[in-house]
């Protein structure tokens, strides 16, 4: 691995970061080196925030988030790419007779002024709200969305989730809490949707590729790359290649949205 | 209460809590047997993961487990080894003994996540060794040496001491005592600690998680990066990627983990016949 | 005592103290040790005997918080000394303890354990070892058919003489026994007996014993301790016909038989 | 043979300055990384607030001590005894046949990584307590609720989970315990119980007892499966089926999102682990002395 | 031997073998033990002696492998019979160990373990077993000021007499000794032997010895075992003075003294 790529015909390629952003990586990666099979490109794990140091250490030359960058990360990379979004389900449990919420509503259940199902449609049940932990790209961009995130008086913009929300740790487990506990409600990424639970419409409009793209349906988070001061040649190969029509297919093939 | 009642009581608590540990392993380990070995086919052992795991097999990955856990216990072994026989048979049991052995046992109980930032800190960047197989492993060893450590002295200590005296009484040498006859005393207690090092190196996810990288593709050297099961299954679990191959690759985890333990239980029972 | 002058010192201790953690448990012990002799060490439980005889193959080093002050020359070198090759004493000053140790190993690999370690790998030089040291110890015939089964197996007795022989196979210079034949019966026990009788031609044999006949019968000097001293030391006929301290007296006389 | 000698001590010296320098390097890297804004927050309201929003830069960290130390706790309670009762059953009570086998299937429990315990637990357990526990405790307070992601969930999780410390530690000092004294006590008219309770277990206790230690480090440590069934929940739990979060936990989650600050308060979190840690060990010895006596 | 027809037997031993795995260790053992006697056994290491002891107690049942045949009724119930009452057995069958085996625990905590497990709870009681037991082993002058302290830190010696004070506190009926003055020094093996003649008032005494003096001295009938036999039980004065095998007439008088 290593920064260092090669100046021949060759190179190599190592992209670090979120592990949401991984296996689209894989794929991206996978197609990039059947095409250019004198390069390689290694994708690695371990996180956003690790994902940011790594280009800074100079032992990657692509770090990956899941997240938009916070303020204080800004200086620390020279430029981003938004290579796909993920749109963001809202889930419940499947018995729930709930079949769509508002986006106030949804702000509402989770700033925990909403507590029983029954205000929103439902049957008289306590709502189990569950979340992402702090710092999750999938909450960072839900909460903004669905305005949990507000600015307060001074203007700071704090998270006002319920603080008796259970965090789960990811995607799957936040789908798994909710298709086994009853009179929940989570969200998960698009891509990862599956009948063990049930997505509501918000606002009228089913989640899916097409209403994402089309605008009609608001919550989704942005894929995003990184790169450092100095950007080698093959990194840049790799970034068009993702950036072009043919790598913008395999995103929409593995369930994401394309940023065309 | 009379004696009778009291070992009846006694013998009932000893059984119904063993039973209790033996229900709850068979809870778990069929739970995932029942889920996941219908997901193992030849298939999934023999190709390579596709689709981010969705499909496709695990061989790399099986493969990149068995190298990251054979650097971790080819490293730890003889280090934890030899620092157990260290602190138990050469040093004095001094202050700063005491001190290294209390801070070893703090570590123990530090979460893993550390040691991989560690890790990642001193290995990947530090040394220079990149996201690779011996990062992790050397990752993992440190991890380990703790379990390793303490299960050594502790076998070290029940050693007689006229095993020593008899030994060093014919004047065989401190090194030859300890090779010749204390060791041997002392194999299954290594072992053990050996087989709860191994547990939990192959186990591990959030220490290899940032410094073996988590690459799909098969490693050909310690220097190229990896992906361990215990690793790919939080990937498909927590990205909530496939369920049948979560349970497939943990169903096969756990085989895998059964079949190391019985090969190790039965060279020590060698071991142990031979002397 | 003047007719020592002419015999070989192999030991000389002089004002040897020895001290567990506090407790003192030698004191000021002045006394020599003759080449190719059998001196015996006598007195009551808890006098010390063990604790000087480990001093002298510095078995007392494994004990933490053991002190000794004073000399212990072998040879003409003292033991105590920085840089003295501890290993090679003791394979010079083997040693036979009051509670049998055998290793947990079988038989044949208990004996051939000290020759190994020194060097022998020459199977049949080690079957004879074994063979030699057994009959030596008169264990050959009741254990030849099963060398290779754990001594852990044995009785008592038989383990004590499984000990014997294994401090044997080294053919040490010097044999410190802390009370061999305790737990041996009397055939065997005279055995024993007979067999230090040749070996002092070739050794030098420093034995603890409780048994006063057994003093008598094999030792030529007789060193009798008393909380932690060492009361009277003298030729053991001397010292048995003619005891110059009355406590020696005392105890040698509370024997029976 | 000297020289040879020589060079394996030295040998071994090294290997226990590898351990010293790697744990003293550990130690060294969480206190750097974490101390700048343990400081700079102010010790003191880092350890005692309330309130964790890590994304607001508010860091009170006592609901995490709180979780970690009620899911430890619990996992003790429930996992001790277990273990020295599985120790005990194998070692003096089974028959070789049985034993074999039991030991092997508790070997294997170390084996399974702690993903798999927390999937486990939260498909099983979680609606287990949810669905059969709750109703019991419901008798006594019929204001309680549950989700089943709770102090009790990840209890009994990391019990299961340190079983195979203790079992294996335990067994191993039990039977080290020379045979002799078994035969003391038998002959004295003492039964099987009388012998195992007075004169084996205490025999083996430091043995025993460094395998508790021991477990309550990997208790304390672990991570992965607690995160499933905790709830994480950031606030003081008023029961043992209220949901929490744990210190471990909250690292290991935050860890791979976390901005540089946020990062750094992660690891000043570590600083309080190691030290939580360090102080349970120093109070372990002391109890272990006290108790000691004799030996 | 007629005039046994009077007395009271205490142990009745009929055709006794045993087995360890397919090694016969004894054969066709014939034996009666009387109340209020002493009986020794004697033989040769390795004959049996102390596995014929361990027979009585039950304390072979602990080793794995070994097989009993015949019949030992005591106080006429077979004790081998299902359902037999072993820690009842036990409790009024002590044993002394041929290896001291002390608790890893105090001095007092060794002595009350057994009346302890028996449900003795009384503190006052307690102490006052402590210090009868220990005094009639002699050994309550050397340990007094230290009952609170590790009974491992005695020496060989004073660990043996511990034990055997252990035993006492229990007040067994009868009381197995292998070789338990084989570790003590000549002042306390006499006063041992003083106190088995006062027990023996009280108590039945199964005794193993190497020590053909001790066996004359202090017991009453002996039995002389070889190669897993008995090959001859009577009168101690009659056996010692008119042996009526020729073996056993060998061994007494391979003796010294
Ligand atoms: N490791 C030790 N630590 C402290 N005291 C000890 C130790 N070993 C022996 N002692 C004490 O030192 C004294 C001498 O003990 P030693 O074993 O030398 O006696 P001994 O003459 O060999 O007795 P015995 O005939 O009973 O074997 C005794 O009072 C004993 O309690
Ligand atoms: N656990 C065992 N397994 C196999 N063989 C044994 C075992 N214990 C004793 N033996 C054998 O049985 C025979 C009788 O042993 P035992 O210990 O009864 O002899 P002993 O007369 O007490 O001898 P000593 O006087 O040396 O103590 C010996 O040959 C011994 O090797
Ligand atoms: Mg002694
Ligand atoms: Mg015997």
């Amino acid at each position: 691995g290593g920064g260092n790529s090669g100046t021949e015909a060759g190179g190599s390629v190592v992209t670090a970061g979120s592990t949401s952003v991984q296996p689209l990586s894989e794929e991206l990666a996978a197609v990039f080196m059947d095409a250019n099979t004198d390069y390689t490109v290694d994708v690695q794990g371990g996180g956003s925030g690790q994902g940011i140091k790594s280009i800074q250490e100079g032992i990657a030359d692509i770090g990956a988030l899941s997240r938009n960058l916070k303020n204080e990360e800004k200086g620390l990379v020279s430029k981003e790419v938004t290579i796909a979004l993920d749109g963001i389900a809202v889930i419940i449990n499947k018995d729930s007779q709930v079949k769509d919420l508002s986006l106030e509503q949804i702000r509402q259940i989770y700033t925990g002024e909403i507590t029983n199902w029954k205000e929103v449609g439902g049957i008289d049940a306590p709502i189990t709200v569950v979340s992402r932990e702090e710092g999750s790209g999938t909450r960072g961009a839900f909460v903004e969305i669905t305005k949990v995130a507000a600015k307060d008086s001074a203007g700071v913009e704090t998270d006002m989730t319920d603080a008796n929300a259970l965090i789960q740790p990811s995607t799957g487990s936040v789908k798994t809490t909710v298709a086994s506990t009853p009179n929940t409600i989570g969200y998960v990424s698009l891509g990862s949707l599956d009948d063990s639970v049930k997505a509501v419409t918000v606002e009228g409009v089913v989640p899916s590729i097409e209403n994402i793209i089309d605008g009609t349906y608001k919550i989704s988070r942005p894929f995003i790359y990184v790169v450092g001061e100095t950007v080698s040649e093959a990194t840049q190969m790799y970034l068009d290649f993702v950036l072009s029509d043919e790598g913008q297919a395999v995103v929409v093939d593995n369930g994401f949205i394309s940023v065309k | 209460m009379n004696k009778k009642s009291k070992n009846a009581i006694f013998y009932a608590i000893i059984v119904s809590l063993s039973a209790l540990a033996l229900i709850s392993l068979i809870l778990i380990v069929g739970f995932i047997l029942i889920k996941g070995l219908p997901g193992i086919t030849t298939e999934f052992l023999s190709q390579s993961p596709s689709k981010m795991g969705k499909e496709g097999g695990i061989l790399p990955i099986i493969i990149g487990t068995l190298y990251v856990t054979l650097v971790a216990l080819v490293i730890a072994t003889p280090i934890g080894v030899a620092a157990a026989i260290y602190f138990n048979e050469y040093s004095k049991d001094t202050r700063s003994v005491r001190m290294i052995r209390f801070f070893t046992e703090v570590l123990a109980g530090i979460p893993s996540i550390i040691f991989g930032l560690f890790g990642f800190a001193f290995f990947v960047v530090f040394m220079g060794l990149g996201w690779s197989v011996l990062s992790g492993g050397l990752t993992l060893t440190i991890m380990i040496l703790p379990t390793l450590i303490r299960a050594t002295e502790e076998s070290l200590k029940t050693v007689p001491m006229s095993y020593r005296e008899g030994s060093l009484s014919l004047g065989a040498t401190k090194w030859q005592t300890i090779v010749k006859v204390i060791l041997p005393c002392c194999k299954s207690g290594v072992l053990t600690g050996l087989i709860l090092g191994m547990g939990r190196a192959i186990g591990e996810t959030a220490a290899v998680m940032l410094t073996i990288g988590g690459s799909m593709r098969m490693a050909e050297s310690l220097l190229d990066p990896t992906r361990t099961m215990a690793l790919h299954l939080y990937m498909l679990a927590s990205e909530g990627i496939s369920e049948e191959k979560t349970y497939a690759t943990a169903a096969l985890l756990i085989i895998i983990v059964l079949i190391i333990n019985t090969i190790a239980n039965e060279i020590s029972r060698r071991m142990i016949k031979l002397s | 005592m003047e007719i020592r002058e002419n015999e070989e010192k192999k030991f000389d201790i002089k004002g040897l103290d020895l001290y567990y953690g506090k407790f003192q448990a030698l004191e000021k012990i002045d006394m020599d040790i003759y080449a190719n002799k059998i001196t015996a060490l006598i007195g009551p439980s808890g006098c010390g005997k063990s604790t000087f005889l480990r001093t002298l193959n510095r078995m007392n080093d494994l004990i933490p918080g053991v002190t000794i002050e004073g000399d212990i020359r072998f040879d003409d070198e003292n033991i105590y000394e920085k840089d003295y090759d501890v290993i090679n004493l003791r394979k010079k000053v083997g040693m036979v303890f009051q509670k049998a140790n055998p290793f947990p190993k079988t038989i044949y690999e208990n004996i051939v354990y000290g020759p190994r370690v020194h060097g022998e790998k020459n199977k049949e030089i080690l079957d004879h070892i074994v063979e030699r040291t057994l009959k030596e110890v008169a264990l050959w015939e009741e254990v030849k058919d099963r060398l290779n089964k754990s001594a852990l197996g044995l009785s008592g007795g038989q383990q004590q003489r499984l000990c014997i022989a294994r401090c044997l196979a080294v053919e040490p210079e010097v044999i410190l026994m802390d009370e061999p034949t305790s737990a041996l019966d009397p055939v065997a026990t005279s055995k024993i007996e007979g067999l230090l009788g040749e070996l002092a031609l070739k050794y030098t044999i420093v034995i603890v014993t409780h048994n006063m006949q057994q003093a008598g019968r094999v030792s030529d000097n007789t060193a009798f301790f008393l909380s932690g001293k060492v009361l009277e030391v003298d030729n053991t006929a001397q010292m048995f016909s003619n005891p110059r301290n009355s406590k020696t007296e005392d105890y040698i006389t509370g024997r029976f038989g | 043979m000297k020289a040879y000698e020589k060079a394996i001590e030295k040998l071994i010296l090294i290997s226990a300055i590898v351990t010293t320098v790697s744990v003293a390097l550990i130690t060294v890297f969480i206190f750097k990384t974490g101390m700048p804004i343990l400081l700079q927050y102010g010790v003191l309201d880092f350890i005692t607030g309330t309130d964790w929003s890590p994304t607001s830069e508010i860091f009170g960290i006592m609901p995490l001590i709180i979780g970690t130390l009620a899911v430890t706790l619990g996992a003790l309670i429930i996992g001790v005894p277990t273990g020295i009762a599985c120790a005990v059953y194998l070692s003096e009570i089974a028959s070789k046949k049985t034993a074999g086998p039991f030991k092997a299937a508790i070997e294997l429990l170390a084996g399974i990584p702690s993903v798999v315990y927390g999937f486990f637990g939260l498909i099983v357990l979680v609606p287990a307590i949810r669905n059969y526990i709750l109703p019991i405790f419901q008798k006594f307070n019929p204001d309680l609720n549950t989700s089943g992601f709770s102090i009790l969930a990840g209890a009994v999780i990391l019990a299961i989970m340190i079983l195979p410390t203790i079992v294996s530690l335990s067994e191993n000092a039990i039977t080290a315990v020379p045979q002799e004294f078994r035969e003391a006590s038998l002959a004295l008219g003492a039964n099987k119980r009388e012998t195992i309770m007075k004169v084996i277990v205490p025999a083996a206790k430091s043995g025993i007892f460094s395998s508790v230690i021991l477990a309550m480090g990997r208790a304390i440590g672990e991570t992965m499966a607690v995160l499933l069934i905790t709830g994480n929940v950031a606030q003081m739990p008023g029961s043992i089926l209220d949901p929490v979060a744990t210190l471990t936990g909250t690292i290991a989650m935050e860890m791979s999102y976390a901005g540089p600050t946020h990062q750094q308060a992660l690891f000043a979190i570590g600083i309080v682990l190691f030290i939580i840690i360090m102080l349970l060990n120093i109070l372990a010895q002391a109890v272990m002395k006290k108790m000691g006596g004799v030996n």
